[in-house]
């Protein structure tokens, strides 16, 4: 493989719940605005992939470099300051606060105690967050409360909340799960439109919109690197083929 | 420390502080069995336990009355008959709590502590109107007396004997139901995914309310078997409320082995430092290290290692 | 766009505010005699407590079970400082060592104990008031937090904490006061606190002290951070992978309901006139947080509230039938519990809200043109105190 | 306060001699003819009317001192309803008015400045641990009420405004002690209590007793309030073998460590060790259970069993208000000696207020009390004998030894602190 400098790289990497190896010798790399998709049979480790490299689960073994910062010794909010943004698959966004709010609290200032003490709802802020809203198809909700949204909203939100922190990682858990093949396209759409200065990785079943997006497909099974490639060499697998796309 | 006694001294010390030790502990975990069942599996956090032991107590002697006026002749067996007495009014009494109270606040834990403290007052006050403010006196029967003289330095209360005993009888009873019977399957289905369980067929409401109810049950034996060693007033559960607890959280919620192993050590520790410290030090000092630990090692001695 | 200004008093916050202001400052002092209006001092301080537990608990979600220490060491230290004063070699010439507490006496303590000494200044006090309790906390929170303890765990182990506090303070009864605790305080610098005139400034003060910590608690919440708890609260991952340290928070704000429970237990040594350890325990640490609960966790205002109607119901009711009291005081705990977990600001909410949306449907139907978002105002406030949502915990 | 003129004076003082006599017929005070004007027995506006006179009594009812105090309530209870039946205090029936204190002593002083304050009572009867009377000690002295306190303490107070009637902690312990060393051959003390302040400096002066008289203390040890295990202080005890130990445990511990004493094979009836107590009294007892605990010596100055005439009276009236079962211990008798102190300082002083009924207090004498004749010291502590009790299996005690003179009150007794 040639030098080159890519914007994740995750070599040798294993985590194990009480002996269960969830995530096996795992090695992969992500280039500068590239969006990769996961895909994989259910328990084959994604979800857990996006947990290790985000910080929420250690890794009993291995590394993870960001832009050649390794990431298995961080702490959480240490990794979203190098850069790094996750999603989950549940939208998980502010129920009790308003659209607004939610994009607010996104916003990369203010991140200490004092910092959010004497924070300032100023024009920069108001700006910024109507900007995403508008992206994410919610101007016109800014004012309503987050648990009010549908579903698909919720998800949006969500990914708006990501765009304010202005990640040079993305990471998406199942981003159209639920939705609506109007609001699917939307989605597309959207992260094709985000995606021009940034990396993706995303993990999604829905084949159909990952044909949409992605422009590498990595597949995993039960914690192994199963294939790699377009998502055209890896359809034709025959290993990806029995355990996956098969049954 | 050692050099005011001699070798024959110390190691009678050694046998008797053992056999502090392990009575402290069966007395632990006949606490905190109930509590485990209830805090550790349902996630309620009861603060009416004391007071459900203290039923327990209550209802000792009140057989032990009935006994004594009625059937002077079986008086040595009333004790048996007065922990059933107390695992069934205590259970009836959990079950009643549960239906009215406790099932509505689930989805609030914190909320159940706030609840059951109420109910804790008004049990205290119950107790007060009906058996009056002064203590009973819970006599034993003679079989429950006395000691076992194994040197003449070192004797085993007889009592002593039958709390590990009954202790040893109730935790393997509730290991065999919560992890080997079907019903237990059933307890823990619910505890993990309420929703799923209510799918599969299983009747949640009638699981919570027994398992609230064993839980009490249990902490009614507990109380019975505690009027042996200690006092029977209004508010005497309140003595054990705090202990109780940290043996369950020390131990890892979730675990009833872990409140065994937690039971062992803080009992273990605790008796060997009364030994070499005053017992107000002794206290102070097994708490501390036992809250030390904790904020070490929050998830307790034994907690299985979960995806979150 | 008016909404997007985030206004720190909205007309309504103001209203909350006058009204409680009227009834402690003039209702009260007006309709209660010195005896009763002390009495409602007494339970004004344990409202500082109260308001400390909404940030923590109510926006937090932190529970402690161990407030009492706090509300100890602040009411400790007071106490101290006015023993002290209480203690000068001319008022104890009759013990064998005249100038140290009499109970240190008692103890064959001959010299003043080195950490008493400070105390002789009052500078050092309020100090001590301030910072102590703070300092603790901050050393409990981040062995705690940082590990993430949660939930129950967390209120089982301050309720421990608490537990062990109150067995030092009896066993160390030489340098403590033991479970009598520090009694027979009379002046503050010279100024006679038992007199009823100087109970009457000290109520204004107490009355003072917590309108300027439910400013600063208001200021807390309405700030950015405030909305952060609310947030924590809800979806604690969804804030760690917004790129904040979720534990800092919950560190400041346990450290902050510390320093008012600190401010609470320094205003009840100086009005009743004595501290002991019996505040410190469990017992009194979770009635606080039923004082808390039954204002409405998610309303400081509701939380002075609670603090006043559960200790006046105690006081009432325990005067009018001694004997079963006790029922009337649990059943309240349950009833809260069960039927207003949002406790009494939770109703008065409620109504505003209803006052409100038939004021709006009275309003659409005069003016049929105006569309129908007035009804969704009232749900888009951004003010998070109005959920009637139950707050979920972790 | 000056009278408008000296008349009422001279008139009340010749009322005080003529009441003196009518003492001596009750059946006569009982017609209630002898009535002075409310304006003259009352200058400081107590809650006193024509035809009666309010008290307070101020006891923990509920929380965990409730088991300890109930025997004060109804004692106190016992001497208001004989008093009035007798025709009350000047000639008015007593109106007691009950708070709770909770166990909490915050709660303590609260109430007693509601009894001081709003109900303006002339009398408190009241209290039972040193920190609750710590608690409302200042707001006595500063509303100048007068707390009647029933229970045996530590000593080392002394106020114009609290009647002790109880033993200080001299009288109760020094007999005891002595009687062991002379009739016991005792040498080796194990001194054992409650971590408080009543149970240290008791001990303290145990230790410093047994050391004048040149004998040794091999153990002193503390638990907290509450404690409920024992069985490593009665391991140590095996150990040391001390001839003596002195217990001072109280409350619901007392329970646990007797029970576990006899689980542990120790026979208390052999008096090797021997056990003395200063805090079991039948109350106690009750809670204990007979059979676990007899053998035991207690020292206090009051036995349920005291053989005299004025006991044998208590005992029956105690029994017919309050049911068969019921026990009568040291404290509860104390409690029981409050009002009727009261009533005697009143007629002396002619008055309800304060000031005089205090200043009268000092040699009042009773000679009705059940446990004999007692007098207040002028440091408003009272003369009285100390007994040594042997417990029984009924739950009485057995009386073995009586001091033979009233032991003089000595709160601030030199050489022990």
């Amino acid at each position: 493989m040639e030098q080159k400098d890519f914007v994740l790289a995750v070599e040798g990497l294993s985590v194990s719940f009480d002996g269960f190896k969830a995530v096996n010798d795992l090695s992969f790399y992500v280039d500068e605005g590239e969006i990769r998709v996961i895909i994989g049979p259910n328990g084959a480790g994604k979800t857990t992939v996006l947990d290790l490299i985000c910080g929420r689960t250690k890794a009993t073994d291995g590394s993870i470099k960001f832009r050649n910062k390794e990431l298995t010794r961080m702490k959480e909010h240490q990794i979203v300051h190098a850069g790094v943004g996750r999603k989950f698959q549940n939208p998980s966004i502010y129920e009790d606060l308003t659209v607004f709010e939610n994009l607010e609290l996104s916003f990369p200032r203010g991140h200490s105690v004092f910092g959010a003490l004497t924070f300032r709802r100023d024009k920069q802020v108001i700006d910024k967050v109507t900007e995403v809203a508008e992206m994410i198809f919610l101007a016109d909700l800014l004012h309503q409360r987050a648990d009010l949204l549908s579903h698909g909203q919720k998800q949006w939100l969500e990914i708006g909340m990501l765009l304010i922190q202005d990640p040079a990682l993305l990471m998406l858990d199942e981003p159209v799960a639920g939705m609506s093949v109007a609001e699917r396209k939307k989605t597309a759409e959207l992260l094709n439109r985000i995606t021009r200065d940034r990396s993706v990785l995303v993990i999604e079943h829905d084949m159909q919109f990952v044909e949409d997006i992605a422009h590498r497909v990595t597949v995993l099974h039960q914690g192994r690197l199963l294939s790699e490639g377009s998502l055209e060499r890896v359809k034709n697998d025959p290993k990806v083929v029995e355990v996956y796309l098969g049954h | 420390m050692f050099a005011d006694y001699s070798s024959s001294e110390l190691l009678a010390i050694f046998a008797m502080q053992g056999f502090a030790g392990l009575s402290l502990f069966s007395i632990f975990v006949l606490m905190a069995l109930g509590l485990a069942i209830i805090f550790g599996q349902m996630g309620v956090i009861n603060m009416a336990h004391g007071e459900f032991m203290i039923l327990g107590a209550y209802m000792t002697y009140l057989t032990s009355n009935l006994f004594e006026a009625l059937m002077p002749g079986l008086y040595g067996a009333y004790f048996i008959v007065a922990m059933v007495v107390a695992f069934v009014s205590a259970g009836a009494l959990g079950a009643l709590v549960e239906w009215a109270m406790i099932r509505r606040l689930y989805h609030r834990p914190l909320d159940t502590l706030l609840a059951t403290w109420g109910l804790s007052l008004i049990l205290q006050q119950c107790y007060r109107s009906i058996f009056g403010a002064r203590e009973v006196g819970v006599s034993l029967p003679d079989w429950l007396m006395g000691s076992v003289a194994v040197t003449d330095m070192i004797e085993i209360p007889i009592n002593g004997l039958f709390v590990m005993v009954l202790t040893l009888l109730i935790a393997a009873g509730v290991y065999y139901l919560m992890y080997r019977s079907n019903w237990g399957g059933q307890v823990r289905a619910v505890v993990q995914n309420r929703p799923m369980a209510g799918a599969v067929g299983i009747n949640t409401g009638k699981v919570d309310r027994m398992t609230f109810a064993l839980g009490c049950g249990i902490a009614g034996v507990a109380g019975s078997a505690f009027t042996m060693i200690g006092s029977t007033g209004p508010t005497s559960g309140q003595l054990y409320i705090v202990d109780t607890f940290l043996v369950v959280v020390f131990g890892g919620a979730a675990s009833l082995l872990g409140t065994i192993a937690s039971a062992f050590t803080i009992s273990q520790a605790q008796s060997t430092m009364e030994f070499f410290l005053s017992g107000s030090m002794a206290k102070v000092l097994t708490l501390l290290v036992v809250v030390g630990i904790l904020m070490l090692r929050p998830q307790g001695l034994f907690s299985l290692k979960i995806r979150r | 766009m008016n909404a997007l200004k985030n206004n720190l008093f909205k007309r309504q916050d103001l209203i909350n505010y006058g009204l409680l202001a009227i009834l402690l400052v003039l209702i009260l002092p007006l309709t209660l005699d010195i005896f009763r209006l002390n009495l409602v001092g007494k339970y004004l301080s344990y409202a500082f407590v109260a308001v400390g537990l909404v940030l923590c608990w109510g926006y937090g979600g932190i529970l402690s079970l161990g407030q009492g220490v706090f509300f100890g060491i602040g009411g400790y230290a007071m106490a101290m400082f006015l023993k002290l004063e209480a203690s000068s070699p001319e008022a104890t010439a009759i013990q064998s060592t005249p100038g140290i507490p009499d109970f240190m006496d008692w103890n064959q303590l001959t010299a003043l104990p080195w950490f008493w000494e400070p105390f002789h200044s009052l500078g050092f006090t309020t100090l001590a008031i301030l910072f102590v309790a703070p300092l603790f906390a901050f050393i409990v929170a981040v062995a705690m937090f940082k590990r993430r303890v949660g939930g129950v765990y967390f209120a089982i182990i301050t309720q421990a904490i608490a537990a062990i506090l109150t067995i030092l303070i009896i066993g160390q009864q030489g340098y403590t006061g033991g479970v009598n605790g520090i009694t027979d305080l009379r002046t503050l610098m010279g100024w006679d606190i038992r007199t009823d005139s100087a109970k009457y400034i000290l109520y204004f003060f107490c009355v003072a002290m917590l309108f300027a910590c439910l400013l600063l608690a208001h200021l807390v919440l309405k700030s950015k951070l405030g909305r952060l708890l609310v947030a924590i609260r809800d979806r604690e991952d969804r804030v760690r992978f917004s790129g904040y340290d979720v534990s800092s928070f919950k560190i400041f704000v346990f450290c902050f309901a510390a320093m008012l429970s600190a401010i609470g237990g320094a205003m009840f040594t100086l009005q009743v006139g004595f501290m002991s350890p019996t505040l410190v325990g469990i017992v009194p640490s979770i009635e606080m947080v039923i004082f808390c609960a039954l204002g409405g966790r998610l309303s400081i205002i509701g939380a002075v509230y609670g603090a006043l109607l559960v200790n006046a119901a105690k006081t009432t009711m325990s005067e009018a039938f001694p004997e079963l009291w006790l029922f009337a005081m649990g059943a309240l705990f349950i009833g809260v519990v069960l039927a207003f977990p949002n406790g009494l600001a939770g109703l008065y909410q409620t109504l505003l809200q209803k006052v409100k949306e038939r004021r709006a449907a009275a309003a659409a139907q005069k003016t049929p043109a105006t569309p129908a978002i007035a009804p969704r105002n009232a749900t888009s406030d951004p003010e998070p105190a109005q959920g009637i949502g139950v707050p979920s915990q972790s | 306060m000056q009278k408008r003129d000296r008349n009422p004076k001279q008139q009340s003082t010749l009322r005080r001699q003529l009441l003196k006599g009518l003492m001596l017929l009750p059946a006569a005070v009982m017609l209630g003819n002898v009535q002075l004007a409310s304006a003259e027995v009352n200058t400081t506006g107590l809650a006193v009317t024509d035809d009666t006179v309010k008290v307070g009594i101020l006891h923990s009812i509920t929380g965990t001192m409730a088991i300890s105090e109930t025997g004060s309530v109804q004692a106190e209870k016992l001497a208001i309803d004989q008093i009035n039946a007798m025709g009350g205090v000047l000639g008015r029936q007593i109106e007691y008015i009950q708070e709770d204190g909770a166990s909490d002593w915050p709660t303590f002083a609260e109430k007693s400045k509601k009894l001081l304050v709003n109900d303006k009572v002339a009398a408190v009867f009241g209290c039972w641990t040193s920190a609750s009377r710590k608690a409302v000690l200042p707001v006595f002295e500063q509303y100048n009420g007068m707390l009647y306190y029933p229970t045996f303490y530590e000593g080392l107070e002394q106020s114009p405004n609290v009647i002790y009637t109880g033993q200080e902690a001299t009288q109760q312990i020094l007999a005891g002690l002595d009687w062991v060393m002379e009739n016991k051959g005792a040498e080796n003390f194990y001194l054992l209590g409650s971590d408080y302040i009543w149970p240290r400096t008791s001990n303290k002066i145990a230790r410093k007793h047994i050391e004048k008289n040149g004998l040794k203390v091999v153990g002193e040890e503390y638990y907290p309030l509450g404690h409920t295990q024992f069985n490593s202080v009665i391991n140590k005890i095996k150990l040391k073998k001390p001839d003596v130990v002195f217990i001072s445990v109280v409350g619901g511990s007392n329970v646990a460590f007797y029970k576990q004493l006899k689980a542990a094979g120790i026979e208390m009836g052999k008096e090797k060790p021997l056990f003395l107590t200063i805090s079991v009294t039948e109350d106690e007892i009750l809670g204990i259970g007979g059979e676990n605990i007899d053998g035991i010596y207690a020292s206090m100055k009051y036995f349920q069993s005291l053989d005299n005439e004025n006991n044998a009276g208590f005992v029956d009236a105690f029994k017919e208000k309050y049911g068969e079962d019921i026990v009568i211990g040291d404290v509860t008798q104390a409690a029981y000696l409050g009002p009727w102190l009261w009533k005697a300082a009143v007629e002396k002083a002619g008055s309800f207020d304060i000031d005089k009924v205090r200043a009268a207090s000092a040699e009042i004498e009773l000679t009705s009390a059940p446990e004999g004749y007692v007098k207040v010291h002028p440091n408003h502590h009272l003369w009285s004998k100390t007994r040594i009790g042997q417990a029984q299996t009924d739950g009485q005690y057995k009386v073995v030894y009586e001091t033979s003179e009233l032991i003089e009150p000595n709160p601030f007794p030199e050489g022990y602190q």
